[in-house]
């Protein structure tokens, strides 16, 4: 087998390789220290990935632990694929948000439509059936062209995906800005209903058990663009580009329904989807959370193309894949739920108790590290933050009051905007229907479905008015939770509890800290005070246009209420002549 | 006037779900002998000839008819009948 | 009656289908995959919307070339009532069990809201319980719901009586104006509207439901002696 | 081992929506010299020599690749490189 010829470790420390792959000479140092030894090119890879951003949260996690991540109804905080809260008669709703930005930038179809994709994964491989999809969307004037494509293909994207896999899309917002037109935000919510005796853990545990990997073929999708120009085979460079992920959405409808029936099956033991990082995410956070070690033979993994290496395979963002801890014996019981919807399950690896994270391929040991350095080790920093300069200016601003002469035109101005207008074009080519549970459609203050079975309902909505964050973070992020609450309640539900998706520019710049720390803050407190802990999130840095102008500080909320009788359900819209209208609050 | 019959087939490496779907379709109706299906689109477009029309084909190309991110494109020129 | 929703990989309105039929209508229903199915054991056929493979290559095609689409045939053939909504009505289309094909919508977009559609034959087994013009709310949701067929086709389904719902206004495309239409016998229905998704007043429309109804009317009256 | 290229396109009378909406852009992007297109799928599909290849290359497009009531197909076989 003609292998790759592996730089070695000496040229990666020397040429400092690592830093393409996003390593700090810092955290190479304390890699080599961990290890007692440079790390190999696969093992450089492996550390890069999990302790980016992405996987790690090295620059937000300090900012995190102040969200109220608690209550009396929830089941799952923080942590594993989605939260859970319980919603009564052992019924729990699942959810969270996940952004995918870059690659949305990149190619606007495929972006978003393996973002739903991803979510959609978090939240069934929790044993939950996906139930609703909403998103939050982000992009410069529509008077670019550029701009115009990239909406257009990522509601394209995001309808293949959704309307394909039969979960609907009920609910979402689009928000135009400037502030966005080169780097647009594509983030998508999942929300799953599930039974709490179904609750699923990706768990690697049972020393001796067998890992299994089920799904698309590997290929070399998404991976990391800077270390192709350190590789050295010119001739096949070309062919070797980082391609860009493309989802298949008939997969992933396959792997829904094969994996909602085999949660069942008490040889399962532990399941996850591989998400960022691939393989190397799920398969070291398995054994870590477990406490035990992990071997893998790369040679088992299904490959889409030839040759692949060790890295290549590890850090492979392919879509549609999933990894699980079986019984040792029982895998053929496991493969034959899977075999029923044409998928394949593969044994590639065994939990070991060597708390080691091994990988062979070819017959070599291709990696060798302790499991927890990857999945915990991380280095956490803590910025500095700093009060902007434009923040200061606009507290010594009077307060302006606009003068409005002709209400008509001024309200046909307002309702032109495309940020204001009716996002039915959005919307229409959503599947909002699908699952037949959906009460409240797109158009209203937030979606509501019924639970089937019940006199429940679930609402739900997302919302981020990020010029509000940008002009005050603090009172911004308080706004972004009421309002979501406000939208909640307004649909005859109570606030459960929150997902959040925070989207900024560069935390290594001290201003953009501030507004991360100051939109947390405020985004915390509204939380305390309205009892809507938050119980799974996901952040987004170096959220930049190509001139280095940061976005305005964008976390999204989103929100699920429970309403316990679904003739409490109420909608937005007027319903007869000669109704009063009440205005409440201040 | 000229016929331009352009191939747009994605790049190698970049996955074909739809091919893959198709493969398996007619491995199911037992075609055993099928070891690859790759599925791409095909164009036919009637222009006036002119100067440079080459140069103003990979401009549709580019800007339009095929993804550059993902795909490759292809094209021959035809006397349209 | 016992109604077979056929399930194929991909497949996503079958248990909405399941629902309307069991939960809605009281009828007896399964959730048949469409390898396991012996359609022999049921009275009538569900085909349901969703994405079968993906919709890859055409829609419906490649769940129109697996082996349970002879069953579905003998089925038609006994003269069972056959239901193919959305997904379900591509892969009639594909497999020949209706006349014509399913281009993608006019405007090339994925489309769902509700639409108006008319009834224009209220004489078939799955339309007796409207009246003829009847003006009934049903959503739909489909990308390639725009239905081609030639002129003579046209023309033939015309006479025969075998469009059964058209679009009040017609938002795909579709030749006619058509929304639904039934074999010459009349037992096989294909419509790109989904009535399983208006059983319920709660979600908006229950107008589908009465088509469910036919279908047990004209069971009861035609079968449920002899079985 | 051979490579089949299939193209598959409307026929002729069956309207083209995709073809009509490129045919549209194209012309605000101003190239006004396009007077048609029509877009159709191409596919490249590996298969193993055999003899009657022409044959059941026919009944793969007959039974699933193409579908008759709007659509030809013609292919061409070539050694796969
Ligand atoms: N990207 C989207 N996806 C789905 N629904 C959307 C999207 N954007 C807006 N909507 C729906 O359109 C309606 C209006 O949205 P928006 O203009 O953001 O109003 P609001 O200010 O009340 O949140 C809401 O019901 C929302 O769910």
């Amino acid at each position: 087998m003609p292998s790759t010829l592996e730089i070695s470790p000496e040229t990666i420390e020397q040429n400092r390789l690592y830093a393409d792959m996003g390593l700090t000479d810092e955290e190479y140092t304390s890699v080599v220290k961990i290890l007692g030894r440079r790390p190999n090119y696969t093992e450089t890879g492996l550390f890069s990935v999990m302790w980016s951003e992405h996987c790690s949260y090295k620059n937000s996690k300090p900012l995190l632990k102040k969200f109220p991540t608690e209550g009396p109804h929830v089941l799952q905080g923080p942590g594993e694929g989605a939260g859970i809260i319980d919603i009564g008669d052992d019924q729990a709703v699942v959810f969270k948000i996940e952004s995918h930005n870059h690659p949305s930038a990149v190619e606007p179809y495929q972006g978003a439509a393996t973002g739903v994709g991803g979510i959609l994964r978090d939240v069934f491989s929790m044993g939950a059936r996906p139930v609703a999809l909403l998103n939050s969307l982000r992009f410069g004037s529509l008077e670019r062209p550029r701009v115009k494509y990239l909406f257009e293909e990522v509601v394209r994207g995001i309808a293949g995906y959704g309307n394909c896999v039969g979960v609907p899309t009920v609910g979402g917002e689009v928000q135009f800005d400037d502030a966005y037109n080169g780097n647009p935000l594509v983030n998508a919510m999942c929300v799953g209903l599930i039974d709490h005796k179904d609750i699923q853990k990706g768990i690697a545990a049972g020393i001796g058990n067998t890992v299994m990997y089920v799904g698309a073929k590997t290929g070399r999708d998404g991976i990391h663009g800077a270390t192709f120009a350190s590789e050295e085979l010119s001739e096949e460079s070309e062919e070797k580009r980082p391609s860009v992920q493309v989802g298949d959405p008939f997969m992933e409808k396959l792997l829904i329904e094969a994996c909602l029936e085999v949660i069942h099956h008490d040889a399962l033991v532990g399941i996850q989807d591989m998400g960022a990082a691939g393989l190397t995410s799920s398969a070291s956070e398995m054994a870590s959370k477990a406490g035990t070690g992990m071997t893998m033979n790369l040679d088992h993994i299904p490959q889409r193309e030839k040759n692949m290496t060790a890295y290549e395979m590890m850090l492979s963002e392919s879509q549609e894949r999933m990894l699980l801890v079986v019984e040792k014996g029982r895998e053929e019981e496991i493969a034959a739920v899977f075999r029923k919807y044409d998928l394949e399950a593969v044994a590639v690896g065994e939990v070991t108790d060597t708390k080691r994270f091994r990988l062979e391929h070819h017959g070599e040991v291709a990696a060798d590290v302790p499991v927890d350095s990857l999945a915990e080790d991380a280095p956490v920093y803590h910025q500095p933050s700093k009060i902007p300069e434009y923040y200061e200016e606009f507290q010594r601003l009077e307060d302006f009051k606009p003068v409005v002469t002709d209400y008509t035109k001024t309200l046909l101005e307002l309702l032109q905007q495309p940020t204001i207008a009716s996002k039915e074009w959005v919307y229409d080519q959503y599947d909002y229907m699908v699952q037949t549970n959906t009460v409240v459609s797109p158009g209203s203050d937030a979606a509501v479905l019924r639970v089937r079975g019940t006199n429940k309902a679930l609402a739900m909505t997302t919302d981020c008015n990020s010029r509000y964050i940008y002009l005050d973070p603090e009172v911004g992020g308080q706004i972004a939770v009421a309002e979501a609450a406000r939208n909640i309640v307004c649909s005859g539900g109570r606030p459960l509890g929150i997902t959040d998706g925070l989207n900024y520019g560069s935390p290594e710049n001290p201003e953009i800290f501030w507004q991360m720390e100051k939109s947390v803050d405020g985004m915390s407190e509204a939380c305390r005070m309205l009892g809507t802990p938050v119980i799974s999130g996901n952040v987004s840095l170096y959220n930049e246009s190509f001139g280095g102008q940061a976005i305005y500080p964008t976390p999204i909320v989103g929100m699920v209420g429970l309403i316990e009788d679904v003739s409490h359900i109420t909608r937005s819209h007027a319903k007869a002549a000669g109704d009063l209208i009440y205005v409440i609050g201040e | 006037m000229r016929k331009v019959k352009i191939h747009i087939t994605l790049k190698e490496g970049v996955l074909d779900p739809q091919g893959k779907a198709v493969q398996h379709s007619l491995k199911s109706l037992e075609y055993n002998n099928v070891h690859d299906v790759r599925v791409g689109k095909y164009m036919e477009v009637l222009v006036d000839d002119k100067e440079d029309l080459e140069a103003e084909i990979d401009k549709m190309c580019d800007q339009l008819l095929a993804n550059p991110v993902i795909e490759n494109y292809t094209y021959t020129i035809e006397e349209a009948g | 009656m016992k109604c077979a929703v056929v399930v194929f990989p991909g497949s996503n309105c079958d248990r909405d289908m399941y629902h309307a039929v069991k939960d809605e209508l009281g009828a007896d229903a399964d959730l048949v995959w469409y390898q396991e199915a012996n359609l022999a054991d049921y009275d009538a056929v569900l085909l349901p919307g969703g994405f079968s493979y993906g919709d890859y290559l055409r829609s419906g095609a490649m769940a129109a070339t697996s082996p349970i689409v002879e069953q579905i045939r003998a089925a038609a053939e006994a003269g069972k009532p056959v239901l193919g909504v959305c997904n379900g009505f591509q892969i009639l289309l594909e497999s020949g069990l209706l006349p014509g094909a399913m281009l993608p919508n006019e405007k090339l977009k994925f489309m769902c809201h509700t639409e108006t559609l008319i009834v224009e034959n209220a004489d078939t087994p799955f339309t007796q319980q409207y009246k003829e013009k009847e003006e009934i709310q049903i959503p739909i949701a489909h990308g390639d719901g725009n239905y081609f067929c030639d002129q003579t086709t046209l023309e033939r389904l015309r006479e025969n009586k075998q469009v059964v719902f058209t679009y009040q206004t017609n938002p795909n495309g579709s030749a006619g104006d058509i929304a639904g239409i039934v074999n010459e016998r009349g037992n096989v229905l294909g419509m790109m509207p989904h009535p399983e998704r208006a059983v319920d007043a709660l979600l908006g429309t229950d107008d589908g439901l009465r088509l469910f109804q036919s279908i047990l009317t004209y069971w009861r009256e035609h079968y449920a002696i002899n079985a």
